[in-house]
């Protein structure tokens, strides 16, 4: 019951927008969305932040964000963030990707933005699909799993073995932070954001390139309801993706916390 | 042990239910009816103040739809809401 | 006072004195001298400079630089320019300036690395998806490089548009004497579209997704507005010998040049021959060719490839007069001693 | 008058910097001036030319099929652009890589040991200059001073200390037309 | 016995039984339903299916395994189309046969998703560089779709070209019946330039560089030889009450569903006027279009573009008679009631 | 002085045309040829072999090979190659590219090759500059090594840190043989032969992914001899590249020399 | 006659199923037809319709804008397609989500409540049908046995206990009207 | 010792002088003319003939310009020519 001596603790972030989003129920890039607008929120950086969207279920990201924002091509954000980091090195520039994005036809951009050490975040959506085009097999999806384009699920044999996207990128020098997250429960979502957080500071400190990766749910495309999509995450996904801090470089070091 | 409560924006809310899984208190239910979108929304069901302002359920909810509102009286409280 | 220039340099030259503040290049012959120059002289300059993983990564970064305010432009030759199709769409959907050079080579597919004029269609008509044509100038000398080259950035930024000079990999590579323009400096401004974070004023966005079809119809009958303005007021021509030529020959960049020496050496025959050159590929000077297939007896047309700015000729003309074509393709550039052959077999057609 | 050029060797005998000197003079006596060269995947020890063209009037074409003067320092190129030449002009080839002679009536032919004279004067890189200033003179196109003038300016600063040594071998192949 | 099919698995379906031995893709509204299909039935059929990393993948897969002589295919839409343009250039330059999918949605940039026909420059004029034409066939139903994929492999093969099948996303995403024909048998036997390895014979080469320019040339007078044969001999259209007609539409695809319609109403209000569909988009029917600009007063162009196939209308009609225009884009597809008016309009201008 | 009862140890391999290569004086891509062709004559695969040639310097390597040859876009000869191997399976496919082809424009393509576990091999040269536009800075340019587009020496800051492609590509799963070797002289030569056979032996075995990756030379945009080139690969490359297994999968074992 | 017709409601509402059963309907009957379903981001919760025409002759244009019939399932699909129904039109609607009644003279509207009818056969999924059932009806464009057939031959193995309830509710429908 | 010798194509060897740096016994040099493509072709300077036929040189050079013999006397030497 609300009473006049409650006070708000938690309510919708500065940084977002009134906007309801397009996402399904119980979709956590709504999640993960929310983790980025409260750290920029508290770091004060919303103004001097510009975040470059992605194709795929996020690519509206820039209807819920109050901050300017590029909506790039099909896995061209990390090359059009470094056009507009290169010309703004004093903004914080930031690009949303989800695994079809960023390491199906974005490979060679993500690696080479980390190659050069761009100092760019990137926050990288795992949702082991093809979201928005209604399920297909991304490069991240788990041997086995069933998806509209591996009807009988995913045959290591044919369609090749999933990619681990943090592992392959803290094989960069110029990477500075690269870890892995989920957001399938309260604990981790806090663990996400903190790594948000990192990321975004590390960015501020010039100390390199950084990405967060963080496991995300599709229930729409996994055919199963919101709750048992976060038990998927938990019991399928952490298994094959753990989770871990897997490159803090020494520039970085003293720019992270937890 | 602090006392709370929240709101659910019925706008907002799509009925996924994921903040029904973590109220420690299992204060959140779904509605029988359906909002103008066309969903279930949640609802607190809290007859005895039981909900303590944790935030579980807003820190899971992927549609901003839970404010959280807590008792101001212990210092960390006033913290949290800094 | 004048200087003797290569294209690539000159063009590199010219683009940092119109106020270039990002190049994201990747090597490809005939144009990576270009690359090369800047590699040296933004660094120095402070500005920006990025040697791309690939055309792709290229034309993204431009986006991206363009987004942010920033006077950008990449280079490259034709296959590469074939790798920033969709990226090009983009660009003139979210309506950023940015400008693009083409060093054309011979295709299709690895083809060679000499000179070629074959990307005409790509270029003017829209390689990539969507209603759209880049601005396109097409210079035949060096120091015209270097003019359209400044002017070029103007346009863009006028426009919110795509401007792509033309050359071929003879212009890139070619020594001549140039007056180069004084540097301008760049004043910055806010313009009210660029992303520079939204610091005491709304978020800004650039895009180019419209998910209903209503409102993407209307973007793009913004764009074919700004289309039509451009095709008002942007065509751009050079004429030599025209005034009482009974025949024309109708090309563009180093063919004109070919031609050029060929109407001379016809005019000495005593062949009344003119040379009508399009400097704007896009937009074509559909009105002025009329006027021309209005007064001569037939045209000529000489391109470095199998007849594409023909087509736009041919629009122009209606059948009114005959009009005919040479064409060398492969990389091959002609000799004038083969154009004006061509010239006396039009004449000799129309007797 | 509108002189066009065709100057060949291998990659590394100069043929690029003889062409662009003599553009570069053009510049400086005011005329008008093309120079390209041939151009191509970098590889050692493959033939390269320019192409110059020197006009008092503005130059169309900038290629050449038949150029009024040739200057060839190696025997691909002698075999390529010997014949091409219009009557009436001029060759200059460099007899120490070059055995053929021509056996054109129609033009004037000068075959120089341009290695050896060079190398008399110590420096055998500049095989080049030497038929440069032969070529310059035969033709008439350029004054050698303005040659002079040119390497005066823009010979970079590690060659500068031969800026003497190539104006000697420019006049000792002017010489020998 | 006719079935209700969807457009994109219709053709998938076509192309399996027309003998598809390679399919390549990658995931892209409104074609996903065509990979996904594929995804099923390919592995089945013990036939090489991959979804690539990138439509840059498809297609150089394709090109591989068509230059392992294998009947391959990919599909996408609009911008994934851009992205393959240098790859279409390289398959048509070393001329092996290959059959693209282009299911075009609304564009430039992102755009969205619904039905277009924007790429009709990009397909027909060559968006990559270099000269060439790909053959591109626009069906106007599913069932038409169904014929054409067929069609498509052998005209692929036949010519060593690649052929496009254009549709938008509206043919791809309908269900309509479909009488679908008996899967052909694949009989291979050597042609005589595929890759299989030099077991017996000399060694082959697929290849699209020419480093010598008269070479490139030589190459270039091939494929432009067979795009002379292609223009003789693969014209195709179908017509509409075009007899008695005294005013043309010209519209292909959806579009020309449209106007059919309109056109039905017109004939109701007894304006003569019919139907010209071009069903080859390239070659395009310059000589048909001629003849009908001889007889008619007035043609009105429909195109779900701002008008593009109206360049080459307005070359087969010369200015012998008006040619009016009436285009929506961004993923509109019209409705008859605003052709209707439009045909009234033309009627009128000419009165 | 040749005796008759001298009898010939070494020759051109039957796999090389006669056809005399068009590389610089002392560029080892010439060594890289003859040891290839050496392999498919002592495994007698020529007549089953087909080649994919890159854009680069040896972009006319399908001149001097006599086998079946494809000529791949920039980048793309993976991609091309894949296209090549599922339609004949039995068949050996290679791709021999540069490290401006695989390693820039080409990234995307070797590594979902790689991921693919795609059965075929890929012969990487790794001279540090792009050769054939004449040595412009190339992913693997070293850190302050000059070149036509890094004038003053790579700068890390600006132009990022070199890829180093053995080491990345160890990490997919599909990768069943990785490998780093050089041509600097004969004793390496040797051990790039046994690499180069046991890529193609992996292969034959339908063992997965083989790469080989080979420190190579290029004097002419080094501005070096040749001599001095191989010295520099040793003295200068070598410690950045260290050569060495990166990656022999269980799959790949029982196929591998050495 | 030709019959335009819209299907509309919420995704999961079973828009599309029912508009495909009547276009195989059609295909049974031997006459033309087309069915075209809205596409996009595949995302819950979103409206999704479909358009099926059927005729005797062949179809031109596939999209309408102004119906013969309509069957709307939720408000956002009554709010659209209610006032675009031809002269003469028929709309039928799920009362039990939408509130609002017709008030056009000028069409034939019948509010179904569908939901609470479904859920007496015990199986609300199947509101769809009963509506189909009222639609198919009262346009007359198709005969209910041919409906019948349709769902012996396509229902699904999973779904094929509910042929019977199916055929109920579209029974049920068709009383209504 | 087993006896050896070399030919080299003067066609092929593009004057690099890898081969020079090889040789153990230091028999090879660089010819001071120049071969037709206009390069200093290598040369086998062996007049005590001390090539061993160790294939070294030909292991270098990038040409394939260097065909390696050997005496057939020992079994070893057999099996390598197989
Ligand atoms: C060049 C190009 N190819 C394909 C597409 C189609 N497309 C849109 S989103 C998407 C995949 C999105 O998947 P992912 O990046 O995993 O994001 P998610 O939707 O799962 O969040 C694809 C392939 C496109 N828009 N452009
Ligand atoms: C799309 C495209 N971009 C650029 C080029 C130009 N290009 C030709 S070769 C090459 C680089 C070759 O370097 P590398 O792969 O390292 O091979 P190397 O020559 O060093 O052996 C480039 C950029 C091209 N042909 N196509
Ligand atoms: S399709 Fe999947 S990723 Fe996209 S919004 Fe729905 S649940 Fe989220
Ligand atoms: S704040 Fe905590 S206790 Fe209160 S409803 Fe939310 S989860 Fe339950
Ligand atoms: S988590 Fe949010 S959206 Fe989901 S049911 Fe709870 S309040 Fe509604
Ligand atoms: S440029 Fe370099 S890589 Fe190319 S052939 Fe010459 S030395 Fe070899
Ligand atoms: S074979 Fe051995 S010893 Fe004989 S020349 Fe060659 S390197 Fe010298
Ligand atoms: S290594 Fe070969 S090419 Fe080089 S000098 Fe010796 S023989 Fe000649
Ligand atoms: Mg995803
Ligand atoms: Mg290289």
């Amino acid at each position: 019951m609300l009473t006049d001596d409650m006070q708000v603790v938690y309510e919708c972030p500065d940084a977002l927008t009134d906007v309801i989003t397009h996402y399904c129920p119980g979709c956590t890039h709504g999640v993960i969305h929310r983790l980025i607008a409260e750290v920029l929120d508290e770091m004060g950086i919303r103004e001097k932040t510009i975040g470059v969207a992605p194709v795929g279920c996020s690519v509206f990201i820039y209807n819920y964000f109050d901050c300017d924002f590029a909506q790039a091509a099909h896995g061209r954000a990390p090359a059009m963030a470094t056009g507009l980091k290169r010309v703004h090195p004093d903004r914080v520039v930031f690009t949303y990707q989800g695994d079809g994005d960023l390491a199906a036809i974005g490979t060679a951009e993500i690696i080479h933005a980390a190659a050069r050490g761009e100092n760019i975040s990137v926050f990288f959506v795992n949702n082991a699909v093809y979201g928005m085009t209604g399920g297909q097999m991304a490069p991240t999806t788990l041997p086995g799993m069933k998806t509209t384009s591996s009807p009988t699920g995913r045959d290591v044999e044919l369609a090749g073995f999933p990619l681990r996207v943090s592992e392959l990128l803290a094989q960069m020098t110029g990477a500075a932070y690269v870890v892995r997250r989920s957001v399938h429960d309260p604990g981790n979502i806090n663990k996400t954001k903190k790594a948000i957080r990192n990321a975004l500071n590390v960015q501020l400190n010039q100390a390199g390139f950084s990405l967060v990766e963080i496991l995300s749910s599709c229930p729409t495309n996994w055919g199963t309801s919101a709750l048992d999509a976060l038990k998927f995450v938990k019991e399928q996904m952490l298994p094959f993706y753990p989770l871990g801090d897997y490159k803090v470089a020494d520039s970085a070091k003293s720019f992270i916390v937890g | 042990m602090a006392r709370g409560t929240i709101t659910i924006d019925e706008k907002r809310c799509k009925g996924c239910e994921l903040c029904t899984s973590v109220c420690p208190k299992n204060l959140i239910q779904m509605a029988t009816y359906f909002s103008a979108r066309g969903y279930r929304p949640a609802i607190l069901v809290d007859p005895h103040a039981q909900c303590t302002g944790c935030m579980l359920c807003s820190t899971i909810c992927p549609d901003v739809a839970i404010t959280v509102y807590r008792e101001m009286k212990s210092r960390k409280a006033q913290l949290v809401a800094a | 006072m004048k200087e003797l220039w290569e294209g690539n340099q000159a063009i590199a030259e010219a683009a940092l004195r119109a106020g270039l503040e990002a190049y994201f290049g990747y090597p490809i012959t005939p144009q990576t001298e270009l690359l090369e120059y800047l590699s040296r002289k933004m660094p120095e300059l402070g500005r920006a400079f990025v040697q791309a993983e690939s055309e792709i990564g290229t034309i993204n970064m431009v986006y991206g630089a363009a987004s942010g305010g920033a006077r950008a432009m990449t280079s490259s030759s034709s296959p590469g320019i074939s790798l920033m199709q969709e990226g090009i769409s983009y660009i003139v959907g979210s309506e950023v300036p940015a400008v693009i050079v083409d060093m054309m080579r011979g295709g299709p597919g690895l083809g060679n690395i000499a000179p070629g004029q074959a990307d005409y269609f790509q270029l003017t008509k829209g390689g990539g998806h969507g209603d759209y044509h880049p601005i396109v100038l097409a210079p035949w000398s060096v120091q015209e490089a270097v003019d359209l080259t400044i002017g070029a950035f103007d346009l863009a930024e006028k426009y919110r548009h795509v401007v792509i000079l033309a050359a071929d990999g003879n212009i890139g590579q070619m020594m001549e004497p140039v007056e180069m323009p004084a540097p301008r400096k760049i004043e910055k401004r806010d313009r009210g579209w660029e992303l520079t974070g939204a610091i005491n004023r709304e978020h800004r966005l650039i895009s180019s997704i419209y998910l209903q079809p209503e409102v993407l119809h209307k973007h793009n009958e913004k764009i074919q507005a700004k289309q039509r303005a451009i095709e008002q007021n942007q065509v751009r021509y050079h004429e030599f010998l025209m005034d009482d030529a009974e025949y024309a020959v109708i090309a563009f960049g180093t063919s004109a040049r070919v031609a050029h020496t060929a109407i001379t050496w016809a005019r000495a025959k005593g062949i009344r021959v003119g040379l009508h050159r399009p400097i704007s590929l896009y937009p074509f000077p559909y009105a002025r060719v009329a006027e021309i297939s209005k007064r001569v007896r037939a045209i000529l047309v000489v391109e470095m490839n199998a007849g594409q700015m023909l087509e736009d000729v041919r629009l122009g003309v209606a059948e009114r007069v005959p009009v005919s074509f040479y064409g060398v393709m492969g990389g091959r550039v002609p000799f004038p001693d083969e154009v004006l052959p061509e010239i006396e077999k039009l004449v000799n057609s129309v007797h | 008058m509108q002189h066009e050029i065709i100057i060949s060797g291998f990659g590394g005998q100069g043929a690029l910097f003889a062409g662009q000197l003599i553009a570069y003079g053009a510049l400086a006596e005011d005329r008008h001036v093309t120079w390209i060269p041939s151009y191509g995947p970098e590889m050692r020890g493959g033939t390269a030319h320019c192409t110059v063209i020197i006009s008092d009037q503005e130059i169309g074409s900038p290629l050449v099929r038949r150029p009024t003067a040739a200057l060839v320092m190696n025997p691909p190129s002698f075999e390529r652009y010997e014949p091409a030449i219009q009557p009436g002009g001029i060759l200059v080839a460099n007899a120490n890589l070059i055995a053929t002679v021509s056996a054109r009536a129609d033009i004037r032919a000068f075959a120089i040991k341009a290695n050896e004279i060079a190398t008399e004067f110590g420096s055998p890189q500049l095989a080049n200059m030497v038929l440069t200033g032969a070529l310059v003179t035969a033709t008439g196109m350029l004054k050698l001073e303005t040659l002079d003038y040119v390497l005066n300016e823009r010979i970079s600063a590690r060659h500068r200390d031969k800026l003497a040594l190539n104006k000697q071998c420019l006049r000792r192949g002017a010489a020998l037309v």
